[in-house]
């Protein structure tokens, strides 16, 4: 039943809006709302994806025929994300049970359901509401953890996506003056000859920009250390595994079907290698775990947006590769930084206190700087050989930056994973020294053992990931399935 | 669209504009607060003339309305609800602070 | 650096700027999907005023997740602002005129919203603008009354109920075998106040959601603990 | 060369101009209260645009006042994104101003240097660094001393 994926998109909001009602009544079974809710979705979107019905396919909301009415568009990409949504959703769901808890997980079921719309929405102006809900859910779920500097990091962070959403509004303006449409599909017709000039140039930069705080883009990324040391741990990771991922789609979606200029690429491919090494340097000068995750983050962002500037199916193979394997560990690392989130010299001889927290910190670690066997080695080669085989100079830049980024994040890496492993001064009682939480190191060793996983089946992941660009790289089969496919459902 | 609305949104453009500046400009933020829902205001009623009363009815109520309620009921949780004569009256004690400070 | 940073950014921005204003052209807009929806929304909604058979109907899931941004901004004011609140004592009453006009008012204001919120379909206006008003009638009691306290518990029933009574008639029409979302039982009455099916229904949820949400929130601002 | 083409003209400088009043304001503001506010005036010069882009001078209202009867009509689509875009602002804004006033609460200062210098002295002693800048007052629930110009009295610990 396709008309089904709608509902992992509306049950949560369902969800959130009667949480607090059902909380007031019984505490017992609003407790099993949130979990049931994503459950189900995830059943929905699995079964979807099982069944195998002819993927692209679009579902007009409202019954209206896609330039008129809203639609959702749902390929293996869009699948994919809305399913990693709901899963990471039940993973990072927020248990903790106080006078708040109502109101935190009724966010978090706004978030899910906000993300979920994120990557299957197929109209403009509808993403960048989700892009807004997104945002408001998690400017809660940061303030959540009630300290000062978390509301000062929330008010930045408010701040800079304040700039972005009105940036994102005024190249929706312009794009809807130019064209008279705002769906997706329909614009793509109609870009080559209406948006491929200048007022479609900084449409698409002002958009680049707007999306681009969430996704960690290089000027407006000021927000992420201070929120990421600020916020909850599952906050931080789902914020930077997922929404910045999610950010990332639309610019894809947009670059691939509507915004074809070289001017556009350049901007983003000169925007990642600052983020890149703006990133790399921070993290290694970053003296407590969450900042420097935080900063790392901005620096694996930047390659991601780099490999994003070969808009073909093999740069999108990267950028996929690249995005899943950043999902993972990163989710991963700020689980860990849950009780390791302190300053680093305190983690010396940590390995000691909780030895399968060292061994999970390494083994993303050697993942994220790329060693072979491990999923990191064959995302960054892919990257790297689409890198070499580009002509341009700014290319090369790139791949310089690159690899020097890799060094970079290997000193870093290394030097946290060699005092794990460093012996504690006698006078130290070993219960002093920091240690994740159980809950945390269950979930990062989940996604530890998702990433040994993936580097056994390289084979099978990888061709699932290259059928999966193929189709996002696939600008015609997009606007054959929106606008003549399904007729509207009607 | 006939000569006088074409004036007329000439001036609440005017209007709009210099409010928006003295949003940023002015001192005391009760008048900023005051200023920023003239812009709204005005906005209100330019949307009349671009033929979308429902925008205009949205701007006026929640715009100018509900926003200014918000930021002034803020002022007052902020401690920034100060007229003129209080806030001279504390740049005095501010001063004199400065003063003891220096001795 | 933070200073550069900024200096950078309005140096772009200024660019940008000169960029649209010199690559604009004026005139007629290519208004191809607005030609559309207008020649055919008022037979597919049953709606005179197109604003809002577009709001709520081709792009009812906007306005769906606006419900959603304003009830998470509601939600996390909470979270943030806490359930601390001032005692009756320290602010002072409203005069007479305050007191006795707030509560003269009230009805009225109820009545406008109200009207706003039915009439959303044939005239300018609908379920924010009259959930607006919704929200100062019950917010004006309360500032001629400092003390008095509004029904916590029953302005969340109402937001809860009404946010999802809106996805609810989505539901219904998904689980007809229709699309979600979708406008029913459209009667051949253009014009007339009972003529557009679901489309009052899902404004009166709105309007309700919206005035509750307001409500709350104002609440909220004027009752925590004061600074001054 | 129409009278009205000025007038689109008028409405797009205003917007342009509330837009770039509004983004200029956030980024050389120093108080945080004033940063919220220019961000509502670039919203609302963002959303000018919006109706901007929908809008012909020769056309009426969208709502149609008789049966049968098509005249030319603005373009409904952008009304209606921007009813969403206004109810979207001021939820933003009123979350906003509420974080403003526990920052206040928690800081005692709204100015955005001296909440960020508050700010990253505190992650820095929560995470346990060595801190860059020297924080005299002790930070965390604790209000630090008053800055000239609010009066101590103002400020009240967290109750």
């Amino acid at each position: 039943m396709n008309s089904m994926v709608v509902l992992p998109l509306v049950l949560p909001l369902f969800g959130a809006f009667l949480l607090p009602i059902i909380m007031r009544a019984s505490v017992g079974v609003g407790l099993w709302v949130g979990p049931a809710i994503l459950l189900y979705g995830c059943w929905i979107l699995g079964n979807q994806w099982i069944s195998g019905t002819a993927m692209p396919f679009s579902l007009a909301i409202g019954g209206f025929a896609p330039p008129m009415g809203i639609n959702l568009y749902v390929d293996s990409l869009a699948l994919l994300f809305a399913l990693a949504v709901q899963l990471l959703g039940l993973i990072f769901w927020p248990f903790k049970l106080d006078p708040e808890t109502a109101r935190r997980q009724a966010l978090m079921l706004l978030l899910v359901a906000a993300s979920t719309g994120l990557a299957l929405s197929g109209d403009l102006f509808n993403l960048y509401v989700f892009y807004e809900l997104v945002a408001v859910a998690t400017f809660g779920l940061i303030s959540a953890s009630s300290t000062g500097s978390a509301y000062a990091a929330t008010i930045r962070y408010l701040i800079l996506s304040g700039i972005g959403s009105v940036l994102t509004l005024l190249g929706i303006a312009l794009i809807y003056s130019q064209t008279g449409t705002l769906n997706l599909a329909h614009l793509a017709q109609l870009a080559p000859e209406q948006l491929n000039n200048k007022l479609g140039l900084t449409a698409f930069l002002s958009i680049l920009i707007g999306v681009g705080v969430k996704a960690e883009l290089f000027p407006v990324n000021t927000w992420v250390p201070e929120v990421y040391a600020t916020a909850a741990s599952r906050v931080s990771a789902f914020l930077a595994g997922l929404v910045s991922k999610l950010a990332l789609l639309i610019i894809l979606r947009l670059l691939v079907l509507i915004f074809h200029q070289q001017e556009a690429i350049q901007v983003m491919l000169f925007l990642g290698i600052l983020g890149v090494v703006s990133g790399e340097l921070a993290a290694w000068r970053a003296k407590d775990m969450r900042r420097m995750l935080a900063f790392s983050s901005i620096g694996q962002l930047g390659m991601i947006f780099i490999a994003l500037s070969i808009p073909d199916q093999a740069g999108l193979l990267a950028v996929l590769a690249l995005s899943f394997h950043h999902l993972l560990v990163k989710s991963g690392l700020f689980m860990l930084a849950d009780g390791w989130g302190g300053a680093i010299e305190n983690l010396r001889g940590a390995a000691k206190r909780s030895p399968l927290a060292a061994i999970v910190f390494i083994l993303f670690s050697l993942s994220l700087i790329g060693m072979p066997p491990l999923p990191g080695f064959w995302a960054k080669f892919t990257l790297i050989t689409e890198l070499a085989a580009q002509t341009s100079p700014l290319y090369l830049i790139g791949l310089a930056v690159f690899l020097l980024a890799t060094v970079i994040e290997a000193a870093y890496l290394f030097r946290l994973a060699a005092l794990l492993y460093r012996p504690v001064s006698e006078e130290k009682p070993i219960d002093t020294i920091p240690k994740p939480a159980g809950v945390s190191l269950v979930s990062a060793s989940l996604f530890g053992v998702g990433l040994l996983a993936a580097a056994l089946f390289i084979t099978p992941v990888g061709e699932l990931l290259n059928h999966v660009a193929g189709q996002a790289a696939n600008a015609e089969l997009y606007i054959d399935t929106v606008l003549a496919g399904t007729g509207g459902g009607r | 669209m006939t000569e006088i609305e074409l004036w007329i949104a000439a001036l609440l453009s005017l209007t709009v504009l210099s409010a928006a500046v003295l949003v940023l400009l002015v001192k005391n933020h009760i008048a900023a607060v005051a200023a920023a829902s003239v812009v709204s205001l005005g906005l209100a009623l330019l949307f009349v003339l671009m033929r979308a009363p429902d925008v205009a009815m949205t701007e006026a109520a929640i715009g100018a309305g509900l926003s200014s309620l918000i930021l002034a009921l803020a002022l007052r949780r902020l401690g920034l609800w100060q007229i003129d004569g209080v806030k001279s009256r504390q740049n005095l004690i501010k001063a004199i602070n400065g003063v003891e400070r220096d001795a | 650096m933070r200073n550069l940073t900024g200096l950078l950014f309005a140096g772009g921005l200024g660019f940008m700027l000169l960029s649209i204003a010199s690559g604009l052209d004026f005139g007629a807009p290519p208004m191809l999907v607005g030609e559309a929806i207008q020649s055919v929304a008022p037979q597919e909604t049953g709606a005179t005023n197109i604003v809002t058979s577009v709001v709520l109907g081709y792009r009812g899931i906007d306005t769906l997740g606006e419900l959603s941004i304003l009830f998470a901004a509601a939600a996390a004011a909470g979270l943030v602002l806490g359930r601390r609140h001032t005692t009756a004592g320290t602010l002072t009453e409203g005069g007479f005129v305050l007191r006795y006009g707030g509560a003269m008012l009230f009805p009225l204001l109820m009545t406008i919203g109200f009207y706003i919120i039915f009439h959303g379909h044939l005239t300018p206006g609908g379920g924010f603008q009259g959930g607006v008003i919704l929200a100062a009638a019950f917010f004006l009691p309360l500032l001629a009354r400092p003390g008095a306290r509004l029904h916590h518990g029953m302005l969340s029933m109402i937001e809860g109920f009404a946010g999802s009574s809106f996805i609810l008639i989505g539901l219904v029409a998904l689980a007809e075998g229709e699309a979600f979302l979708q406008p029913m039982l459209i009667q051949d009455t253009l014009g007339q106040l009972v003529s557009a099916g679901t489309l009052p229904l899902l404004y009166l949820a709105v309007g309700l959601k919206v005035g509750a949400e307001l409500a709350g929130l104002l609440s909220h601002l004027a009752q925590t603990e004061s600074e001054a | 060369m129409t009278p009205t083409i000025d007038l689109e003209l008028i409405l797009y400088i205003t917007a342009l101009g509330l837009i770039s009043i509004g983004l200029a304001g956030v980024v050389l503001s120093q108080h945080l209260f004033r940063m919220v506010l220019a961000l509502v005036i670039a919203e609302a010069g963002a959303n000018l645009m919006l109706v901007l882009a929908g809008y012909r001078w020769d056309a009426v209202a969208p709502i149609l006042t008789s049966l049968g009867e098509h005249p030319q009509m603005v373009d409904p689509v952008p009304q209606a994104m921007v009813l969403t875009a206004i109810v979207i602002g001021v939820g933003i804004q009123a979350l906003a101003v509420s974080i403003l006033i526990r920052i206040r609460q928690r800081f005692g200062t709204l100015d955005r240097h001296e909440v960020a210098a508050h700010m990253d002295a505190e992650i820095a002693q929560i995470a346990g660094t060595s801190r860059d800048m020297s924080q005299e007052s002790p930070l965390g629930e604790r209000p630090l001393p008053p800055l000239p110009g609010t009066p101590a009295a103002s400020r009240e610990g967290r109750s």
